[in-house]
């Protein structure tokens, strides 16, 4: 274990994330329980008055985590000192098995957490709160997530030994190298880099097309929500196997979270930010057809629908603008790749 | 205009202090005019006015405000619609007593995001209508009693709405200050508001530009 | 003016002073680079690993060179008790190989 | 609501919360003063223990790649000479050099110092330039005693002081005889954080003074080209010689990291309480509103302002308030620690010392510092200010009607 500033620090906001949570869930399952909308009584109202705490303490929530989860990605590269052998925040989270599950549990947990607070946007659209339930049963459902993900952070912070030797990203995203980390730079980027722009096409493709029936266009949109992720996945593995090399210039080098720090611009700000952006509404957008139960809805889902679109039509531009500009200015200043 | 169907509100329900404030109250003001509610205190008046005015819900019953069944509207659309269809004039005014004047009186506007510019500007012009220009920037801790209450009906206008609430606006003035209020009243009447008023007031209840007077007791209607 | 106008105003004059204390910091830096050579000759001469920040003891003053265990040198009784033994903490060499575990220890092997 | 209504409702809310806080200055002050005080002594850690541990990391950077001790009884012994021969025959060894140093207390001067035996001649003309001062040097050259040393630049004053500055009379501890030395130079103030204390002596007046015999040395420094290979030979001198301590240069550098991390992450942890105890008091401050500022809300909701609105005036009162004192505070903590040189802090670390650098940082602050202190102190403090303001914002207006009081 390291008792660190740094790792304090990222307690606090940890055990302040669980805690938010779990007052939200709380609040959730009263309202989940007792929830009846024809009733006119003293109870009914001050359940109606309990959404907004909820719903103030998700945002929150949400904020607190997207700012925690870049903290810990400088704190990380900090961190990284402490341990021989570790380089950067790679090294970091490779010293035990708990690093980077919870790296990824972050990840699933954005993508959860948008999910709620756009249902509870369109919720709060609505004169007859058609959602509530819905909502509150997903709330309470996302919940373990939020558990879990603290469970193994204080794993990986407690388990973390200052003393053992681990490996950085030099040799983690070696090809040689067997496991996710050697795939993902195994694969070349004659596959890596058409596979991404294909399936941007292909969402894309899907975000445009549209079918009469109501159960095809839930089909079609939740592919398109698949693509999302994809895409999402796909341009983690060209971030690490291609973008990265530009940013650094350097053929070996290939962390994927270097980049966040002042070294180089914070670069990886707007580049993850936008990934995260467009990622996060592609997949929302199709997920929110099933929302569509009755035709008040089916209206506010769908202008939400078309402004979700764009803003991922926009973030993906940014993202790929942000992304390849090291490459071109590499290009354009050796005339050669890497 | 405002029409209660049957309302019902009882406070603290199911607790040992219940009380029914208001029982099957049915009500109906046509557009543009002015109605009075007149009875003893505890009469259930200032409850009704606070259904209609969107303050609180009934326990049964309805509240149609210009043919909007308000009275199962979740919070946010029951302010959006306060904001655009409502003045309430509380008896003690209930100005915030450590801001300006025109502060005071801009208040109901800031939630519906009306350009800084056109909020001066009204508010300019109402302090112009009830004589408070001078005083703008006083604070109103530092007022007379009827600057106050000018201060607070004129904050109850600057959302343009449809409807004036007062309850018991002459409660705290004086005979002389009684016939300004009316007077401004008749004004605001001018201005196409439908207004409705508690007082037991017999000056109230009783002058020509009343057009309704409903009496209420132990939270019944009874005329 | 406006509250929220201060507000801004209030929270530029803030950035700048950060502005200020970021450009500080590398001013601060850069001079520092300056003298940079010199103190790795220094060091290379030298070759004493710890700062001379405090001088109350051996074992605060040279703490990873000393012994060890510090807060009981040659005599037991005399406990730490310098005011600055709050500040350093005796290092830990727990992962030294000793005989009978260095046949178990997994180290990676250099290249030969 | 248009883009520029709904621009202008945001901004209202901002206005707004900043009135209520410039109306109540008493209690906005209290909190004020006491986030910045609690950030700035947070910061302040932060700073210096950053400070300290880059400092040792950059300079460990030209540290022999290991170290060898001899250890008997639990103790560190003077080494013998016979090692040195076998342990440079290990393939891979570069140099294994003797060093003769010590640390203690020198009566004349009253003070602990460093003694290093160094050959000064091997030093170069270059650099004396590099690392000593100019003026000194010329002059002291041609001093008329055998041994000659170099002194940091606080050893320097302590000379001064004593009028000792030219020549130092190293005495017998029965005060008999006594070694004169001759000082030839001062290190750079650029060293100070390192050879404060330092007495850089020629290696025979060094074991002279150490009482070192002939045959023995303090410690061997070890220098290995390949660094791939330096625990490889570290065990290898380990397994040779088990009464030999080996300490490589990557574990004084995450020593140092561990060590000062650990500290700071203790005096932390215990400020964590009294970050809990602020939270509460300022919790119970700004929480527990006053009837006046029920019946405020109650007013606001009652002319038509939404639950969230009210919700989000109490949210950036306190967002307001923290963000400001967060600033306010880490500048203060910059100040205190980098342009006042910690005074109060630094006595902590220094202990009774006498002699001791002059506590110049030099700052490695970087955006995530400010992150960091923004999630411990304004992120716990923003959560638990939700509820108070949820409590307020839902205020029924109908109160506001029905209580004429």
């Amino acid at each position: 274990m390291i008792l660190n500033t740094w790792i304090v620090g990222l307690m606090v906001g940890q055990v302040t994330i669980l805690a938010t949570f779990t007052f939200c869930v709380l609040n959730a399952l009263l309202i989940f329980l007792n929830w009846n909308y024809d009733s006119s009584d003293e109870k009914q109202y001050q359940l109606e008055k309990r959404t907004y705490l909820v719903s103030a303490l998700m945002k929150f929530a949400l904020v607190t985590h997207l700012f925690l989860f870049s903290l810990t990605a400088l704190a990380l590269d900090e961190i990284s000192e402490l341990l021989p052998g570790a380089m950067c925040a790679v090294g970091v989270l490779s010293a035990n098995e708990y690093g980077f599950p919870y790296v990824y549990l972050k990840i699933v947990a954005v993508f959860l957490f948008s999910t709620w607070l756009i249902i509870n946007y369109i919720d709060s659209k609505q004169e007859n709160y058609p959602l509530v339930s819905l909502k509150y049963l997903l709330l309470i459902i996302i919940f373990p997530t939020i558990v879990f993900e603290t469970v193994l952070f204080f794993k990986f912070t407690l388990n973390l030994d200052p003393q053992v030797i681990t490996s950085c990203c030099g040799s983690i995203f070696n090809e040689k190298n067997i496991g996710v980390g050697g795939l993902i730079s195994a694969l070349p980027n004659r596959i890596a880099l058409p596979a991404l722009f294909a399936v941007a096409i292909l969402s894309g493709f899907l975000a445009f097309s549209d079918v009469g029936a109501r159960r095809g266009r839930r089909t079609l949109r939740t592919l398109e929500a698949l693509t999302w992720i994809v895409f999402f996945i796909l341009s983690l593995m060209v971030v690490i196997s291609f973008i990265s090399i530009y940013i650094y210039e350097m053929p070996t080098h290939r962390c994927p979270f270097c980049f966040l720090q002042s070294e180089y611009n914070f670069i990886g700000f707007p580049l993850y930010g936008l990934l995260f952006l467009a990622a996060i509404s592609g997949f929302n957008r199709g997920i929110l057809e099933w929302f569509k139960l009755n035709d008040s809805l089916a209206g506010v889902i769908s202008t939400t629908q078309n402004n979700l679109g764009r803003i991922a039509v926009f973030s993906v531009l940014g993202f790929l603008l942000v992304g390849f500009t090291p490459f071109l200015v590499y290009y354009l200043k050796t005339g050669r790749l890497i | 205009m405002i029409k209660t169907i049957k309302a019902t509100k009882i406070y603290n329900q199911g607790r040992t202090n219940e009380v029914t404030a208001l029982f099957e109250a049915s009500v109906e003001v046509e557009k543009g005019c002015i109605a009075v509610l007149k009875g003893p205190s505890g009469s259930g008046k200032t409850t009704l006015l606070s259904l209609v005015g969107c303050q609180s819900k009934p326990n049964s019953g309805e509240i149609r405000i210009d043919g909007k069944r308000v009275s199962k509207l979740p919070d946010k659309f029951l302010n959006a619609f306060k904001r655009q269809y409502m003045g309430f004039v509380f008896q003690n005014y209930q100005l915030i007593p450590d801001l300006t004047v025109s502060d005071n009186i801009m208040l109901p506007l800031l939630p519906s995001g009306i350009v800084f510019k056109e909020r001066i500007r009204r508010a300019d012009e109402l302090m112009d209508q009830f004589d408070l220009t001078k005083r703008k920037k006083f604070k109103v801790k530092n007022l007379s009693g009827g600057e106050q209450q000018r201060t607070a009906i004129a904050r109850a206008l600057i959302n343009r709405g449809k409807i004036l609430l007062a309850d018991e606006p002459t409660a705290h003035l004086d005979s002389q200050l009684t016939d300004e209020f009316l007077k401004i009243v008749g004004r605001i009447k001018d201005m196409d508001y439908t207004i409705l008023m508690s007082s037991h007031d017999a000056k109230v209840c009783e002058n020509p530009l009343v057009d309704r007077v409903f009496e209420m007791k132990d939270g019944r209607i009874i005329q | 003016m406006r509250y929220s106008t201060v507000l801004t105003l209030i929270l530029i004059a803030l950035t700048c002073m950060i502005f200020g204390v970021g450009v500080d910091v590398n001013n601060r830096i850069k001079i520092d680079r300056k003298s940079h050579d010199i103190r790795i000759r220094f060091n290379e001469i030298v070759g004493l690993p710890n700062l001379s920040i405090t001088t109350a003891a051996r074992y605060l003053r040279h703490y990873s060179l000393s012994d060890l265990s510090t807060p009981f040198q040659d005599y037991p009784c005399s406990q730490e008790h310098f005011p600055a033994s709050f500040a350093f903490a005796p290092p830990d060499f727990k992962d030294m190989p000793d005989r009978l575990t260095t046949h178990t220890i997994n180290r990676p092997v250099a290249s030969q | 609501m248009n883009l520029r209504n709904r621009l202008e409702k945001q901004r209202n809310i901002l206005d707004f919360s900043l009135q209520n806080l410039i109306r109540r200055k008493g209690k906005s002050l209290f909190i004020l003063v006491i986030f910045v005080l609690l950030v700035s002594i947070i910061s302040s850690i932060l700073f210096l223990t950053g400070s300290l541990t880059r400092e040792m990391i950059k300079s460990s950077e030209q540290l022999p790649d290991i170290t060898i001790q001899k250890i008997k009884g639990g103790r560190q012994v003077n080494i013998e000479s016979v090692y040195l021969d076998q342990i440079e025959r290990i393939p891979g060894i570069e140099a294994a050099e003797p060093r003769a140093w010590g640390y203690f207390y020198l009566d004349s001067l009253n003070a602990n110092f460093t003694i290093f035996g160094f050959d000064l001649s091997l030093l170069e003309a270059e650099d004396y330039e590099t690392i000593l001062t100019e003026n000194t040097k010329q002059k002291n050259l041609t001093g008329k005693s055998q041994y000659k040393m170099a002194v940091g630049p606080v050893v320097y004053e302590q000379l001064k002081k004593s009028k000792m500055q030219e020549t130092y009379l190293f005495f017998n501890p029965d005060w008999e005889t006594s070694l004169p030395v001759d000082i030839i130079g001062v290190f750079k103030p650029e060293t100070e954080l390192q050879s404060a204390d330092l007495m850089l002596l020629q290696t025979d007046a060094a074991r002279k003074v150490l009482e070192l015999s002939d045959d023995e040395f303090t410690d061997i420094a070890v220098y290995i080209p390949n660094p791939e290979e330096v625990d490889n030979i570290a065990l290898k001198i380990r397994r040779a010689f088990p009464e030999l301590r080996t300490i490589t240069r990557s574990q004084i550098q995450s020593t140092y990291s561990s060590v000062f991390g650990w500290k700071s992450g203790l005096v932390l942890s215990g400020l964590l309480v009294v970050i809990l105890a602020f939270l509460v008091l300022i919790w119970d401050r700004s929480g527990g509103l006053s009837q006046e500022e029920k019946r405020e809300i109650g007013v606001l909701k009652a002319i038509g302002w939404d639950t969230e609105m009210v919700l989000a005036v109490k949210f950036l009162e306190s967002l307001i308030l923290s963000s400001i004192s967060a600033v306010l505070g880490i500048l203060v903590a910059y100040v205190y620690i980098y342009w006042l040189r910690a005074p109060g802090l630094r006595e902590v670390f220094i202990g009774w010392s006498t002699i001791y650098p002059s506590f110049k940082l030099v700052p490695y602050i970087d955006l995530k510092y400010l992150m960091l202190i923004v999630s411990i102190a304004i992120v716990p403090y923003s959560a638990v200010s939700i509820v108070p303001a949820w409590r307020a914002a839902i205020t029924d207006p109908d109160e506001i009607i029905r209580h004429n009081g």
